[in-house]
């Protein structure tokens, strides 16, 4: 089994790039790899808690606390968070706040790189 | 080098895919992505699968939301799902490019 | 004012962005817009699918089975619902290889008993001529 | 002197059309016109108070409170701030909240329409 | 009918521009649309400033933000400020088309 | 692992997305990423501004004095200074018709030593090939 980095910016809210990424992370995580993953970006709007569970939104805060508690390392652009006014207060349980150079260091000993970071 | 390939826009707004050379290269084709697998514009396949010596993927699921059938798919394209997705980033390629 | 007649113009496929959605969405609140108008004014939307906008139109969306959200097919059959003139542009399907049977064409099961309509650009442009405020998408 | 309605909906955040939209707000008012701002979609995220100055980021907090206390009416789309978390308490002082039929009663009387909803 | 139309890209993916119709039609370049009035691919002229019978301007602001000028400008496009296209919209023109 | 290299690739203009932006920030922070690596770990990033990605590399940006947020110029000359080699597609360039002297070639003034590269697709493809990982953006 093998390491997989998911680094995720999809500047299109409302674009399922969110969604996607969740999915591959459940994907792999079932698959048995060990999986991290990076939100910067307009995907640090998963570091608000609270948000409401509308049919016409997607809605992953549940998928992303089941898949922290199989082990999944999730970590948000701390002043991503903070330009858009999401303290550490707002963090969801289990998530990670840090800058940018903890992504930089995953890098190093993961076996794949899946940088989401197109438009 | 091994490189899987990710398309999700279906009017692309670069042009490394063109230009980028691979030993091996899967592209892989999710969200709006799925439409270079499924629309024939002016009854032409879309200009994406002519890349020479790649292997092409669709995401079921993005098919499936936007109203299409594997059915319909382009026969160039193979039919896959997420797990499928992992196993190609994670064994058949050494690198990823989501463009 | 009376009856202001507005045109949302859809130019893009779905669920890249929000913003095929949200046209419905806006387009299906002038329903309730009158709490803030004043008697007799009234706001008489339209919603035309133009361009790659199109594929928006195209049926059996399973959006809500794969990714629990809302699909654009479930709004455009609640525009109908509403009788909301939902128009398709023919030429942009003849061009993507979409047809009729292929998309959105009544919500009958809703109860819906107006149709989408397939029109030329030409009717688009006549109605763009025609409303008072254009808003695209 | 007229009357103009601005809805803003930039999908991008980052992208600069919130900038933009501000500016020509700004430049309305200067010239007496009476202005409107609806924001939906991802503009929703003026919805939320407390956002850090970092230079890297468009802050368009003041000029917005400027633009009110100047008269501007300025609106934003309830259910789109909800999903994102974004609750009564997050709103910026004098900033209102209501349901997408505000933007449509406002298209009746305003002389111009400029609805910015592209990508 | 009397329509200002505003561009904020520079790869389009609608082609609305290309087939709307309007007796006065104004082109507002304005965000990276200003790269239209500017770069010229391959030599030739944005394919946008041949729109028939159109005005066009492009925002100051804009232009300089991305490290360009007046000086830089196609002859066919007039440099604006904010102010200038609030009276476009207000006075010049009745419908606006963000496309 | 030792030095892991990193290839950044920005494929489109700034300021309509914050994707460029983020692209160099990132890069930047490779600076500091070792507090969270064992001894001998390092990241060596390199930033290629390729297709209309090479417009971030225009010089004289003002989005500081006009919007008030930092220029993309301003990154790409901390990029210099930290000595991360910051490469430019010439193909592209002509194709847009940039000139070398329109463009960010230095950062003398903050005191770097380290040059805009203009180089070739050719070149980048090669280094895309050598890298341990790829980020486009």
């Amino acid at each position: 089994m093998g390491e997989l980095t998911l680094g995720v910016f999809p500047s299109l809210v409302g674009s399922m790039s969110l969604d996607f990424s969740f999915k591959i992370a459940e994907a792999a995580v079932a698959k048995g790899h060990k999986v991290n993953m990076w939100l910067s970006g307009n995907a640090v709007m998963m570091a608000k808690k609270g948000q409401k569970a509308f049919k016409d939104y997607s809605h992953n805060e549940k998928k992303m606390k089941e898949l922290i508690g199989k082990g999944m390392e999730i970590t948000v652009c701390e002043a991503c968070a903070e330009a858009r006014g999401y303290h550490k207060e707002d963090t969801p349980e289990g998530m990670k706040r840090a800058s940018m150079d903890w992504y930089l260091a995953k890098t190093v000993k993961t076996d794949r790189l899946f940088h989401i970071g197109g438009e | 080098m091994k490189l899987a390939v990710f398309l999700s826009d279906w009017r692309r707004t670069e042009d490394s895919f063109e230009r980028i050379k691979a030993d091996k290269m899967g592209v892989v084709l999710v969200g709006n992505g799925i439409y270079h697998a499924v629309v024939k514009e002016n009854g032409k396949d879309s200009p994406v699968l002519s890349k020479a010596g790649a292997s092409f993927y669709v995401l079921s699921d993005d098919l499936e939301t936007r109203g299409y059938t594997a059915a319909q798919v382009n026969s160039k394209v193979k039919v896959i799902g997420y797990g499928d997705i992992v196993d190609l980033i994670m064994n058949d390629y050494e690198k990823t490019a989501w463009l | 004012m009376g009856a202001v007649k507005l045109l949302f113009v859809v130019q893009r496929p779905p669920y890249k962005s929000e913003n095929p959605r949200l046209a419905l969405t806006h387009a299906i609140a002038s329903q309730t817009a009158e709490i803030y108008m004043d008697d007799g004014d009234s706001v008489v939307p339209i919603i035309a699918f133009v361009g790659d906008g199109v594929l928006n139109a195209v049926k059996d969306q399973q959006a809500m089975k794969i990714y629990g959200v809302t699909s654009t097919e479930d709004h455009i059959k609640n525009s109908l619902l509403i009788d909301m003139p939902v128009w398709v542009c023919k030429e942009d399907m003849q061009r993507l290889g979409l047809k009729e049977d292929q998309m959105i064409t009544e919500a009958e099961d809703r109860g819906a008993e107006l149709r989408t309509k397939f029109v030329s650009f030409a009717e688009i442009q006549k109605e763009m001529e025609a409303v008072q405020h254009l808003l695209f998408f």
